[in-house]
């Protein structure tokens, strides 16, 4: 069998090329790539996280390297929704993949105004809730670490849009699979995870945080056993698909994530190493595929034995 | 942005200067050992393929016809100067370079055909003017003040060193492109790791990236308080 | 300033002769470490988890390498708190360090039988609860994931001691804060923190988890930024003594948790990779005390600036 | 245990047999690219130094006086044995070795001095005996039926070879000693990770350790339903 084995996938409302996407914040808004990606070959691009209002982001330093991977805080800086339509989005229409807006706020109205400002916007192939940021109704307690804030948020984003609807989880929590079920329950479309780890490093010679903002997120290689179990809680927990993110940087990590049950994967720190990974992520799929023999992706996908 | 070992060990890429080209083909790539990535970079070999992305952002703006450029280098700061000044003629540019000690004075020449004349600063006095290269900086525009409308100032070097120049070129109100560092991840925009604090522009963004729109800058639209 | 900086530390009724301790699980008993370690220069050793009886551990493969880090489901495999005493104890009480028990039960009831077991044994410089182990009483629920039975945990063993009542904390929870300060409050002595985080690696040829047992414990470098962090946010919510745990390979490590407020750490892979580590980390704080004019290591610890 | 690489990549040390020695100071490691550390280590230059933690564990009992040694290797597992070779004379000893094909035959009298005589079976029968190891074993048993009480056989390969030359030295009632592989972190005994499962004894405990109580094992006390 040597044809080019069938990669497509099906998340729910979601149809992808393949299930090979970008994660979002290491992407910029894909523009950022296109002089070394062909970005046409991708199977979705998820942007930047995008606020009502543009942010300019922390202090820096924003990024420190660690063992096999990097802390950000980079504060989630971006342009806005605003100018992210009137700007990119024209631009992004002309590529033919999924693109995917990440969208987090403070407030689950605000969660509802960016819902409601991507209403009827063509272009957009799904939204990405990012639950992992703080909440200030609830004095700066993070959204996605708690099933009921988590389920309500998830609540008011679908009952405003006309698109599918994924929610992203944070790893920083005692029971993964109580929040996936939480958030399947409340009428996500899709969940996708993982978003960073919490960590820290330290500057020994002045003894200061290695990040103006102290603490950040762990992303990277490193990172990526925890994001393959907790991928896996989540396949076992929910019925809705799964898109597992999380230290994703060759074909055999995203085959990983697929045989442990996800549907498709985000490749984030990998794309500033590897510029581009997702492009031969996908190659390095099909070769596997050819190599074993396996004409559709799908009957990799949840094939785990145990 | 250079990727030092293929592998985990370290993850990033590291950003670097390109120091002079061959036939438009070799970029030549001048280093110091700062830290572990540069560390296995100094094991390479000759032959050894590295990748490569570049180059990116915004280099420096030539001088106009009339003006004189002074180059500002600290320690390995001298290495995109040379690359500048490898584009200017003799009697365009002054070239100084301040370094901690003699034993650590950096000479690109010795790596590029060209031979270029250059005012060594060392902190301890050891070669050249004693003190830091900025007061080599002082010294030369107390001497050049009339010809101050057609000088130019371009530095890359330690923050605090930038700082300096900074302020020195504003007293005297002498335009000056600085070449900025910052840790960096994805080098292309979109990681917004390699942010540097400007002073609030129309478009009220706050922040630049040395990447993308640096590294080199106009001196007086970053905001050195934050640095 | 030449001297030999001091290097002791007391945390509450714990004094040692230097903060660099063996991590539990990653240096047996002591023993088999004999030949290559100068035993008597280590702050502490703490033995293998061990149980009322003698445990065979778990199916193998039991560990997995991944990205600057390992997993292991080793499954608690130890000769059991008595044998321990007859025969490893004898020999470890000629050892001039703090020797540190670590315990692990099924049960509350369980703990307090191991509290009771080490009750005027001679030669133990404290217990080292473990609570990151399934409970039998609650259906497998891990004890250490829940404030409430880390408490009790915590009571029993407490009441039923006459050594200092060290409490090691998983990380695997969405607030370490609560769960130190929880544990504080029962009455521990010292707090250490952090267990390994859970993972899980996929051997794509096969397509079989790398462990028999599914899912394992990450460490290694790989986890000290989430390590730091967490054991900076432990410092931050309790008064009791804090030891940091996990990715310690250099004194550079080290440092940063000392720096960060532990008063001591643990070193666990790191065993693996280089036997003599924790000698190694004890050269490197003294001559980083030198090289900056530190006559005692108590000025370091907790000297972050923020 | 060898170090293949300082840094974290890969973290943990990879277990190597010692293959020979020449005046009880130079250990030859013979080893196969299965992966990453091997790949790196393939890489390596002659005199570089690598860190190496050895020799543990328990090797191989040799043969009585007038026992006859039966080496069965698999693919690299002829490391060790030849080594153990090496300790005897040739006609105490009748050594066999099995690869998949003709072009992995590894031929260790290459690098040590003397010269050793093996006998070859190949899986695709591209040179010498044509079939696994295992086949050629069971032949020169039926050749030499007599002699069993004086045979000992010595095994090293993967486990489903050495399950089956267990098997085989079992039903014959022939003394066997098998060199298992494991997944090892301390070496030293201490993490319990490189564990074999055996059949209970007295004390009960089911698991011995590859890297302190073997590699080598009596084949008879693997509980071989469990690899
Ligand atoms: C635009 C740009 C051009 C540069 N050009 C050159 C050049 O031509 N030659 C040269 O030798 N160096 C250059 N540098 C600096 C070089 O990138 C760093 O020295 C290198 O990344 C350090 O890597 P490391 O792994 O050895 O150090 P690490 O172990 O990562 O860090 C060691 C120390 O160096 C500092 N450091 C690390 N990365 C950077 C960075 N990107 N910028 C500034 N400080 C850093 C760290 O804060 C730390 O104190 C340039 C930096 C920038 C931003
Ligand atoms: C006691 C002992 C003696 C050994 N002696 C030799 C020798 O003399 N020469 C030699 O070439 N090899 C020997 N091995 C095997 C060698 O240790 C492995 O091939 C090596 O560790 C693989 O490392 P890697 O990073 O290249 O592979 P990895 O990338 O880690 O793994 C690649 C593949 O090899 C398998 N593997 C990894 N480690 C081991 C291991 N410890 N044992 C068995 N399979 C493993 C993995 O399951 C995987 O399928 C010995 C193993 C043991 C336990
Ligand atoms: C620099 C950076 C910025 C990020 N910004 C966002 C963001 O805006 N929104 C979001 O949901 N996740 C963000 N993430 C998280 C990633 O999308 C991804 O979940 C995480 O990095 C783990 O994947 P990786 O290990 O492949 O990087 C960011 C990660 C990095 C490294
Ligand atoms: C092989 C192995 C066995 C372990 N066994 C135990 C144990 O019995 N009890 C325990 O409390 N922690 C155990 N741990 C956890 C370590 O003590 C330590 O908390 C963890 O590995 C993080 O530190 P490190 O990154 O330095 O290894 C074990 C870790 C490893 C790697
Ligand atoms: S390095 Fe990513 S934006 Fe500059
Ligand atoms: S490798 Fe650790 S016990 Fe054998």
């Amino acid at each position: 069998m040597n044809r080019s084995p069938d990669l497509r996938v099906t998340l729910g409302p979601l149809e992808m090329k393949n299930p090979v996407m970008t994660a979002s914040g290491t992407f910029g808004y894909g523009c950022e790539f296109e002089s070394l990606v062909d970005l046409n070959l991708l199977g979705g691009i998820v942007v930047k996280g995008l606020s009502l209002k543009p942010m300019a982001g922390n202090p820096v330093p924003r990024i420190a390297e660690t063992p096999a991977g990097m802390l950000n805080a980079i504060g989630l800086a971006n342009i806005g929704v605003n100018e992210f339509i009137e700007k990119k989005l024209p631009w992004l229409r002309g590529i033919d993949t999924s693109v995917i807006v990440n969208i987090y706020g403070h407030s689950t109205d605000e969660y509802e105004d960016l819902a409601k400002a991507f209403k009827g916007v063509e272009g957009v192939a799904a939204l990405e809730v990012n639950i992992s940021c703080p909440n200030v109704e609830m004095g700066g307690m993070v959204f996605g670490k708690d099933p009921a804030l988590s389920a309500r948020v998830t609540e008011r984003v679908v009952k405003n849009t006309d698109k599918p609807v994924i929610v992203k989880l944070t790893p920083n929590v005692t029971d993964i699979g109580a929040l996936a079920r939480a958030v399947e329950e409340s009428g996500a479309d899709i969940i996708s995870l993982i978003n960073t780890l919490t960590g820290m490093a330290i500057d020994i010679e002045r003894r200061r945080p290695k990040l103006a903002n102290v603490s950040g997120g762990l992303s990277g290689p490193a990172i990526k056993p925890v994001a393959l179990y907790q991928v896996w809680q989540a396949v076992n927990s929910v019925k809705i698909p799964v898109i597992g993110i999380g230290g994703i940087i060759d074909y055999r990590d995203a085959l990983e994530f697929l045989i442990a049950g996800a549907k498709a994967v985000q490749v984030g720190t990998a794309n500033f190493v590897n510029p581009r990974a997702t492009m031969d992520i996908i190659e390095g799929l099909k070769g596997y595929c050819i190599e074993k023999g396996i004409d559709d992706i799908n009957r990799i996908i949840g094939s785990l034995n145990i | 942005m250079l990727r030092v070992n293929e592998g985990i060990d370290p993850l990033l890429r590291r950003p670097f200067s390109i120091c002079g080209t061959t036939d438009g083909e070799i970029a030549l790539i001048l280093y110091k050992i700062a830290g572990h990535g540069t560390e296995i970079l100094s094991g390479k070999k000759a032959g050894e393929k590295l990748s490569v992305m570049g180059p990116l952002g915004q280099g420096f703006t030539l001088p106009g016809q009339n003006e004189k450029a002074v180059l500002v280098a600290g320690g390995i700061g001298i290495a995109p100067l040379y690359f500048l000044a490898c584009a200017l003629k003799d009697n365009q540019m002054e070239f100084m370079s301040g370094f901690d000690t003699s034993g650590n004075i950096i000479s690109p020449e010795k790596i590029a055909g060209r031979s270029i004349n250059i005012s060594i600063a060392t902190d301890d006095g050891s070669e050249g003017y004693s003190g830091m290269v900025t007061g080599l900086l002082d010294e030369y525009l107390d001497k050049n003040i009339y010809e101050k409308d057609s000088i130019i100032i371009y530095a890359c070097g330690p923050s605090a060193m930038l700082k300096k120049v900074s302020s020195i070129a504003a007293c005297r109100e002498i335009p000056c492109q600085v070449s900025m560092e910052a840790l960096m991840a994805c080098g292309l925009g979109a990681c917004q790791g390699c942010a540097v604090k400007v002073f609030p522009q129309n478009d009220l963004t706050l922040y630049r990236h040395v990447c993308k729109d640096g590294p080199v800058f106009p001196a007086h639209i970053i905001d050195w308080g934050a640095i």
